[in-house]
């Protein structure tokens, strides 16, 4: 082996940001271009040769460990920086190498025209390494390293046109409700700490269950810790609303960040970590009921939102609702796969949505939309796949994994929770089919301005865009198991090594009737949602909830107002009592005290200057005072 | 060692032991003869025989500095003590004759009759610090007074030098009246006026609960506490300093409080060992009244002068924490501390001699603004002068507290120590004014005020400076000199 | 013989009123008169301590503080006659230029 | 460099700059660029002279190593002994850094009195390197409160508008705390010379000293006192923010990355080792300030409408986290507290410089004054970005290290330290990146920082060695960690040991110097037992 | 008959004393003062004190109570005007003070006061006289203190120089 395995996959993107950092101006668009994607690319070889490498080896040793360094050690507290593949982690770093490098691309030609170019190749390969060091990692803190990483890049991403205040403040926003699940994550890091003594994941894996008994409050809060980290990462309820406001960034960040990758990240952690949920299943009932909470909730926002992104962003958190309640109800290679397919899908969707807008010159109203698919064919037909892909119609990838998820969740018994996903389903198909119909169908809508400017992306755009259509076709396929086909799918014999406990603890297998029927259902509910979508949109473009419950649709609307909740009960509440803090408390009482001793100092002198009258009598009679007091003195002490 | 002979035996003094005394008597006369001279520049000439005869009185003390001697029937002790306040007496005589040498000049001061009233003060300081008989410790102490009356009222024309000299003397003489029905008192209650028998006496049959004798020491405290400006016997002291000739102020800044307390320590450790553990609640609660009050009447003043007179004040207050801790420990401070305060006073009013030009007398802080970078000597001098009186290190004073504090430590006075570092606290601050004048204010539009450089006063400047630094980064010659002064008292 | 509580009462008693004279007087003079009281109020009781024991040390000392006291006088009238040059006062309460 | 062990290079590198501080005195104020450069090539020649506390520091070796030592008051028993160690070594090493790029970005901000600017900073690295390398208490008390002065100075005389009051309070109140240390020096001393018969202020004598326990809490409270203030701890903080606002940029780069560091070195040094037994009954006080400092830093720094008094209470904040790492009294909150503090030097330090850049260039320091500074000024948002991830901890930079560490320690400590504690990382983020948005996003809103220049080259040399730093310290921190280590377990050694003098007392259990060590496969208890340790809250170190 | 003596004498000295601090013209003050110091001297007197008698009345009533009415005629004084809250204020305070001195006093003595020892030096061989005695004191025992006295003198002399001379030679300030 010539060239190192791991540390080289998100080197490669690393050393690509230094050297855009090193030449500065004057490596040009086309070389910019050229370092950003090439290294991306190269990463991507890098991952398909670590994963063959990985493939080529029997299922049972289907782990690499690959050490770089010792990070830090303090007594028996050792990190080290080092890098673990195995089937899991072979997924995350084939979907983010990969889809990375389509939305590299397809950024060439939508970020053309920015005078920071450069800039935005050089924060997205960083968020490249962040986030091939995030599923990389061996151990929590180098995870963590690659979270917090893929956060700033969030944060910068979103904020990368800082001229617009909306921008600067929604990045902001996400990197401030990221750091509060860092604050869970990082204090779940230090319970993992205090239990097993170590970071790293094969030992913290393997001395859990001996450390922890089942249920235990120990494990319990590490796991609720972490997941708390989960919902800042992936914009899960509380802490989804910066998510929606992500979209203030370029289209390929919300493509890349807010959909493909970093959002999963949280997925993936809780799947990396099921050893530790599954042993607290107070935890895992949590993931699946905010998960799917989420899914719900998220989708009925997603319903009547007007902006093309930000229906797409609340579709995402959406999704991952799914993937968290896939993960909360046990099946964690169906929250996976949903990851994966869902990466490429909305991914596609968010690009398709990027050649939308920039064929608008940057209109995102759908209200102003209308009628482009005969102007912008390819971007009408990728569009269409990737929205009947999430849909989840047979046989696109979508439907494979959200059918998965619902019969994962059935089978194990959470009725609940099934039906809402059920419902979430439904709202999917609604909102998704509200959302083509509105831009691609019925009379256009546009302003003049757009209208005059109205072109087909470029082959950069619409390529990438191609290649995720197809994905989002056949993408599902891999994973395609019961009823279809005979036994487990190939994607889940994949992870099986990775799950092993989890199947172990995982329900019976449903019989073939009921997986029918499931199935069944599934497709019912998604075809009945854009069959409504259909009705609704078809010809008109009026909202007919604003007529039929019109404090329902503002509700709606506005989100539930759980911003300005948010606004109200926290960051007001936060703001007023920092200023009188420090208005009153630090200036008055505290630096108050300070400077109270030195006024008393300085009365005290006044005082006892007015003895100094100047006149010798007044000195002679407190000379003969003394002699007085002392004396007395010696009355009475003798 | 110390029976004096039943006959006086003249021919048995040891001359060179007497030699400060015999210089300074003889060097005063001098000038007044040397006056009789015509010529121009008498002040010159006899600033110039005023140091002569200093350094020949320091030169004849440190021949004998090994020898212990009693003469005149034990009235004059030849001890450590003595050769260390001799020899800190003509230091401080010194540094004071160059300090005046332009100063007199400028201000058109009768020189010889200024110059021998300085001797003769310097000679009762001597007096005082080697006497261990009451009768030539009282005649010391009213030979320094006296001829300080009339040095603080020597710009006698002016107002507020005459009214300081009016108030010095009047409560000078009010104290010397305490003092002396204290030793009256003494006196009647051993039988002796003579430190030695006294202490013999009193160790032979204690009597503790003699009114006589608490009485007669309470009232000897009491007029040694008026000389070293003891709250509540102080009063006299900002007056007195502002309203005297600049280079008088130094000089009795410096030199009577040591005196004072050499008087006090010599009276103290020699007559009635064991006062300083008697007395140490009055001893505590006049060193927390005398530092707190000069600190803290201190703060607010505006005329640099006064304000280090509030300052000596707090000064004396410290070497009282040593007088009350007492012992080898607590004396040798005191003597450590008097040392280092005395350069350190001395250079400071040294210097607010030099501001100003002719007759004017430039020292309110307004005065100093913007000085230190017009003169970066004069304010390099001056802030080393105040840190140090601030008890900061590397300087002088810094090593003075902390021999003072430890000695206090050491004899368990915890709360005068604390109350005593905080004072120190309380005291930065005005110092710091000094220096914030200095640098931190803009000179007025009509320029900074005036520096009157004289080449005396530039080394008097240079010599305490360098001194007051030495004292704070080398201090181990003056601590050993010190620790072994105090040896032969006890 | 008289005795020494007698001689020595007198004493305290003549140092009290110089006390209070000065205490109580404005006049600069009268205050320095006060003062001559308390210090022959000292003396009084040296002689006094001396015949009780005997001893001849407390008259010479008296002897010594006379001479003190003389030179005192000079030196202070001279001060307050500057004064009254300076001034046309010899009330100390009228003199406080110097104060706070 | 000659054979380090006969040179005496500790007195060196003390004395050096303040000699050639006289020697710019010496110099005629009006040669500007001479003293300017003069200085320039002190304070770096400094840098190499201090780099072999670098490479020659054994690592292994916790004693003291450059050792010097001669007779100063034999007459007290007081002596001139410098040493280092790891602690000491590093901090110096951060000093002389500092220095030399608080120097080197002065020489445009100082426009009047040039030459007594540059003798007074020379004087203050003297004093400074000379605190950290003390190991006799008289000394190091001479250096601790000299140090005071040119620090006043170069507040009161090159600050801003309300210079002196900021410039008094800073003296009178970190005097007002060290006096009473003086007090617990001397108390020391005599203690010392009772017990042992000689005189003599070594620390290591301190070290072997038994002390009373009754003694120990008020002589660890006037320690404490002082180092407390410097440090600051809440609530002694309030001189900081007001010397920091009106200091110039170097004594406010100064100030931040050295001066404080003065404190959590005393505790280090002189208060855990000296009084361990009060430390562990007054520990949780203290962590519980410490903590309040962290949150309460954090939010008041938040409405802080001045850059530099933002990042003043930034500073309270973070060095809540020091003292935080002090007190879990373990080794991992050792470490990180002292990579804290290096940290916080290395990038509050950076942070003064920042604002001192466009303070220079403007001449104010509102937040409200900027906005979208990005646009004209690139590289300096960048610059100040990075300063600010690391100000803020993120993994990758050196904060994160040193903040990690800390809450291990904490946690293991008291898990519920930890947890107020890490709210801290939440909150840095809301102030940091809140000032930093309304600075350098948005559209530009005064006109007058449209055309605002960019960073010149030597502005961005003085930012090249603060950058490196960060992401060193960040990505690879062992070597920092290796040298620091051995002297840290030889401080908490001695704690230990002192504390078991005076076993049998609750406060024992509260050190465990090395924690048993969790490792793999180590047999486990109970998990509910341990579970409820967790709960109750007290120590959740496993014993095999 | 010495008691007797001495009770009347020091009934004049506190009767005389007292009129001192209180009578309003200080030409009469200083006359009391005379008075006080004559009956003083007749105490010295019966105390056996013979010398210290006669300079008493020559030193003290005659020198220097006459420098005293010198100056007080020469500056012309009158009575003093002594009036207004805070006089009378401090004449209060004067007294309380002067009273709460002299109780304290009297308590104290009261506990009881031990006299020194008998004088330990032999008796003269020869009866001499007081003054004789005196005198041979002075010049071998208090030789060194009686050189000092002449110091004082000398300063006395000098201060009064510099303070009382008039101005001359465009001397300042």
């Amino acid at each position: 082996m010539s060239l190192p395995l791991l540390w080289i996959i998100p080197a490669l993107p690393l050393g690509a940001v230094a050297l855009n950092l090193l030449a500065g101006d004057r490596l040009r668009k086309a070389g910019t271009a050229w370092l950003g994607c090439g290294s991306v690319a190269l990463a991507f070889a890098a991952a398909v040769r670590a994963v063959l490498e990985l493939a080529s080896r029997p299922a049972a040793e289907r782990t690499i460990v690959e050490h770089a360094y010792t990070w830090m050690q303090v007594g028996d507290f050792r990190v080290d920086v080092s890098f673990l593949l195995d089937p899991l982690s072979a997924v995350m770093v084939l979907v983010v190498t990969g889809v990375g490098f389509l939305i590299h691309v397809y950024s060439v030609g939508y970020m053309a025209h920015d005078p920071s170019f450069r800039r935005f190749f050089l924060y997205l390969n960083l968020f490249m390494w962040a986030m091939l060091t995030l599923v990389l990692a061996d151990n929590f803190l180098l995870l963590f390293v690659g979270w917090e990483g893929v956060g700033l890049c969030s944060y910068l991403l979103i904020g990368f046109w800082y001229e617009r205040p909306a921008a600067a403040e929604a990045g902001k926003k996400a990197f401030i409700m990221n750091r509060i699940g860092d604050f869970g994550f990082i204090l779940g890091m230090l319970l993992i700490l205090a239990w097993c003594g170590t970071l790293e994941f094969k030992q913290v894996f393997a001395l859990a269950p001996l450390v922890f008994a089942v249920g235990s409050a120990g494990v319990t809060a590490a796991t609720l810790l972490l997941f708390l980290g989960a919902t800042g990462k992936s914009a899960q309820i509380p802490l989804y609303t910066w998510l929606p406001d992500a979209m203030e960034g370029p289209t390929p960040v919300s493509a890349l960040i807010h959909a493909a990758t970093m959002v999963t990240a949280g997925v993936y952690m809780v799947a990396r970590c099921h050893v530790l949920f599954q042993l607290a299943p107070l935890s895992l009932e949590t993931v699946a009921v905010v998960g799917a909470a989420t899914a719900l909730f998220a989708a009925t926002i997603g319903l009547v939102q007007n902006d093309i992104k930000r229906v797409l962003a609340y579709s995402t958190v959406s999704q991952l609702g799914y993937m968290f309640f896939a993960c909360g109800v046990g099946g964690f290679g169906a929250g996976v796969f949903h990851l994966m397919t869902h990466a490429f899908f909305k991914a596609l969707l968010f690009l398709g949505a990027g050649s939308v807008i920039h064929a608008l010159s940057g209109e995102q109203d759908l209200r102003y939309m209308g009628g482009l698919a005969s102007r912008l064919p390819w971007t009408h037909r990728t569009m269409l796949a990737g929205t009947v892909a999430i849909a989840g119609l047979p046989p696109f990838a979508g439907f494979f994994s959200k059918d998965e998820i619902l019969a994962d969740a059935f089978a194990s018994g959470h009725y609940g929770v099934w039906a809402v996903g059920l419902v979430g389903a439904a709202l999917t198909g609604f909102y998704m089919f509200r959302l083509y119909l509105l831009a691609f169908r019925g009379e256009p809508r546009l302003t003049p301005e757009a209208e005059h400017h109205l072109h087909e992306s470029p082959p950069s755009m619409v390529i990438p865009l191609a290649v995720l259509a197809l994905l989002s076709v056949v993408g599902g396929w891999i994973g395609v198991g019961a009823p279809f086909r005979e036994g487990e799918s190939l994607f889940a014999r994949w992870l099986a090594p990775v799950f092993e406990g989890a199947r172990e603890a995982a329900h019976a297998p449903l019989s073939a009737g009921a997986e029918w029927a499931l199935v069944g259902a599934s497709v019912a509910v998604a075809v009945a949602g854009l069959g409504l979508a259909f009705a609704f949109y078809g010809r008109s473009t009026a909202e007919p909830l604003e007529r039929a419950a019109p404090r329902l649709y503002a509700t709606l609307v506005h989100k539930y107002w759980v911003d300005e909740l948010y606004d109200r009960a926290v960051v007001r509440t936060v703001y007023s009592l920092s200023q009188r803090l420090w208005t009153f408390w630090d200036e008055k009482v505290v630096d108050g005290a300070v400077n109270g001793i030195a006024y008393l100092m300085e009365g005290t002198s006044a005082l006892l200057r007015l003895f100094q009258t100047g006149f010798v009598g007044t000195y002679a009679l407190f000379f003969t005072l003394g002699v007085v007091v002392l004396l007395l003195h010696f009355l009475r002490h003798g | 060692m110390m029976t004096p002979p039943a006959v006086p035996a003249l021919l048995a003094v040891d001359w060179w032991a007497l030699g400060a005394v015999i210089a300074l008597s003889a060097g005063a006369l001098l000038l007044l003869l040397l006056e009789l001279l015509p010529g121009r520049g008498s002040a010159n000439r006899a600033a110039a025989v005023t140091v002569i005869t200093l350094v020949a009185a320091a030169a004849s003390v440190l021949r004998v500095r090994e020898a212990r001697r009693a003469i005149f029937g034990g009235m004059f002790v030849h001890d450590g003590f003595t050769v260390f306040f001799t020899l800190l007496f003509c230091a401080i005589g010194l540094v004071s004759v160059l300090i005046s040498w332009d100063y007199v000049k400028r201000l058109r001061l009768p020189g010889a009759e200024y110059y021998t009233l300085l001797l003769c003060a310097v000679l009762g300081m001597v007096v005082m610090a080697a006497s261990n008989d009451l009768i030539t410790v009282f005649l010391g102490l009213e030979l320094m007074s006296l001829a300080l009356y009339v040095m603080v009222g020597f710009r006698r024309s002016q107002l507020e030098s005459n009214e300081a000299a009016l108030k010095y003397f009047l409560l000078g003489a009010f104290a010397s009246g305490f003092l002396l029905y204290g030793i009256a008192l003494l006196y009647g209650a051993t039988g002796s006026t003579n430190l030695r028998t006294i202490a013999q006496f009193l160790s032979d049959s204690p009597l503790a609960g003699s009114a006589l004798l608490i009485v007669g020491a309470l009232l000897v405290l009491v007029g040694f506490g008026f000389k070293v400006a003891a709250v509540p016997f102080h009063m006299w002291t900002p007056d007195a300093y502002e309203g005297a000739p600049t280079s008088v102020t130094a000089f009795m800044s410096a030199g009577a409080k040591a005196a004072g307390f050499a008087a006090l320590l010599r009276v103290a450790a020699s007559a009635l060992p064991g006062i300083d553990v008697d007395w140490r609640p009055i001893l505590t609660g006049v060193a927390i009244l005398t530092m707190t009050v000069g600190n803290v009447t201190a703060l607010l003043q505006t005329n640099v002068k006064r304000m280090l007179a509030y300052s000596s004040i707090a000064h004396a207050g410290y070497v009282l924490v040593a007088v009350a801790a007492g012992g080898t420990e607590g004396n040798s401070a005191a003597l450590f501390y008097l040392a280092a305060y005395s350069f350190m006073n001395l250079g400071a009013f040294g210097i607010l001699a030099l501001l100003g030009r002719g007759q004017e007398e430039r020292v309110l802080l307004a005065d100093l603004a913007g000085l230190g970078f017009r003169q970066p000597l004069l304010g390099l001098a001056m802030t080393v002068f105040m840190i140090s009186l601030g008890g900061i290190p590397p300087t002088a004073g810094f090593m003075g507290k902390v021999y003072v504090f430890g000695a206090a430590l050491q004899a368990g006075l915890l709360p005068l120590v604390v109350v005593g570092v905080l004072n120190s606290v309380i005291s930065v601050f005005y110092y710091l004014r000094v220096t914030v004048a200095m640098y931190m204010t803009e000179e007025p539009a009509a320029g900074p005020v005036e520096v009157s450089w004289a080449a005396p006063s530039t080394l008097a400047l240079l010599a305490t400076l360098a001194i007051t630094l030495w004292w704070g980064i080398q201090a181990q010659a003056l601590l050993v000199a010190a620790q072994e002064s105090v040896r032969g008292l006890l | 013989m008289i005795p020494l509580p007698w001689t020595l009462g007198v004493s305290a008693v003549v140092f009290t009123l110089g006390v209070v004279g000065v205490l109580v007087r404005r006049n600069a003079l009268v205050i320095f008169m006060s003062i001559e009281l308390m210090l022959n109020a000292a003396n009084l009781a040296f002689v006094a301590f001396a015949r009780s024991m005997g001893s001849l040390d407390g008259q010479v000392f008296v002897f010594f503080v006379m001479t003190v006291a003389a030179a005192e006088v000079a030196v202070g009238l001279a001060i307050i006659v500057n004064l009254f040059r300076l001034r046309e006062t010899v009330f100390v309460d009228e003199i406080n230029l110097l104060k706070g | 460099m000659g054979d380090v062990s006969e040179f005496p290079w500790l007195s060196w590198l003390v004395f050096f700059p303040l000699l050639s501080a006289v020697l710019i005195v010496l110099l005629p104020a009006t040669a500007e660029r001479a003293i300017r450069r003069w200085a320039i090539a002190v304070v770096f020649a400094e840098v190499l002279f201090s780099l072999p506390l670098w490479w020659r520091l054994e690592s292994a070796n916790p004693g003291w190593q450059f050792e010097e030592k001669l007779r100063w008051l034999p007459a007290l028993g007081a002596s001139y002994h410098l040493g280092a160690d790891g602690i000491s070594a590093l901090l110096v090493l951060l000093t002389t850094i500092l220095t030399a790029v608080a120097v080197l970005s002065a020489s445009r901000a100082v426009e009047k009195r040039a030459r007594e600017f540059y003798a007074v900073i020379l004087a203050l690295e003297t004093g400074m390197i000379g605190t950290f390398l003390c190991l006799d208490l008289l000394l190091f008390y001479v250096f601790w409160e000299a140090m005071l002065i040119p620090m006043y100075v170069l507040i009161g005389v090159w600050g801003g508008p309300r210079r002196i009051y900021a410039a008094i309070k800073f003296f009178l109140y970190t005097m007002a705390g060290s006096v009473l240390m003086l007090v617990g020096i001397l108390w020391l001393y005599f203690l010392q010379k009772a017990v042992s018969g000689t005189p003599t202020f070594e620390l290591d004598a301190f070290y072997a000293l038994p002390i009373p326990a009754g003694a120990q809490t008020w002589l660890f409270l006037a320690f404490a006192l002082a180092f407390a203030i410097k440090v600051p701890m809440f609530p002694f903080h309030t001189w900081l923010p007001d010397a920091h606002v009106e200091a110039p940029t170097a004594g406010s780069v100064i100030l931040a990355a050295i001066l404080l560091k003065m404190g959590t070195y005393g505790f280090v040094r002189f208060a855990i080792p000296l009084f361990p037994v009060a430390s562990a009954a007054l520990g949780p006080w203290i962590a519980a300030l410490a903590i309040v400092g962290i949150v309460y830093g954090a939010l008041v720094a938040m409405v802080q409408p001045d850059l530099k008094k933002l990042v003043a209470y930034s500073s309270v904040s973070h060095l809540g986290f020091c003292m935080l790492g002090l007190y879990a009294m373990n080794p991992a909150g050792f470490a990180g507290a002292m990579l804290t503090m290096l940290n916080h030097g290395v990038s509050t330090g950076a942070l003064f410089l920042l604002v001192g850049v466009i303070y220079e260039r403007r001449h104010t320091r509102m937040i409200a004054d900027f906005g979208g500074l990005w646009k004209p000024l690139p590289v300096y948002a960048a610059i100040f970005l990075v300063v600010m991830l690391s100000s803020i901890g993120l993994p990758g930079t050196n904060g994160f290290v040193g903040e990690f560490l800390v809450l291990v320690g904490a946690f293991r400590a008291r898990p519920v330290w930890a947890v107020f504690a890490a709210t801290g990382v939440i909150l840095s983020a809301c102030y940091m990146l809140w000032m930093f948005q309304r600075v350098m996003f948005g559209p530009v809103t005064h006109p007058e920082n449209e055309k605002l220049p960019d960073l010149t080259l030597r502005e961005r040399l003085v930012f090249a060695p603060l950058l490196v730093l960060i992401v060193w310290m960040g990505v690879a921190p062992q070597p920092f960690l290796d040298r620091m280590q051995p002297a840290l377990d030889r401080a908490l050694a001695i704690a230990e040991q002192r504390l078991a003098m005076h076993s049998g007392g609750p406060a024992a259990a509260a050190i465990s110097a090395a924690p048993a060590a969790a490792a793999p496969g180590a047999p486990t208890p109970a998990p509910g037992a341990g579970a409820a340790t967790v709960a109750d809250g007290s120590t959740t170190e496993r014993t095999p | 008959m010495s008691l007797t003596l001495f009770v009347a004498f020091a009934a004049m000295l506190v009767g005389s004393g007292l009129l001192v601090i209180l009578h309003k013209n200080p030409v009469t003050s200083a006359l009391f003062l005379v008075l006080a110091f004559c009956s003083l001297a007749a105490i010295y007197l019966l105390l056996g004190a013979e010398f210290i008698g006669m300079v008493q009345i020559i030193v003290y009533a005659g020198a220097i109570m006459v420098l005293f009415l010198f100056v007080i005629m020469y500056l012309n004084l009158q009575h003093d005007v002594e009036r207004g809250v805070q006089i009378a204020l401090r004449r209060g305070l004067g007294w309380l003070a002067g009273a709460v001195l002299a109780a304290e006093a009297v308590l104290l003595f009261a506990r009881g006061w031990g006299v020194g020892p008998a004088s330990t030096e032999p008796p003269p061989a020869v009866a001499i006289g007081n003054t004789q005695a005196v005198g041979l004191a002075l010049y071998t025992r208090y030789l060194f203190p009686f050189e000092i006295t002449s110091m004082i003198l000398l300063v006395a002399m000098v201060g009064v120089i510099v303070v009382g001379k008039g101005r001359q030679r465009g001397e300042g300030a």
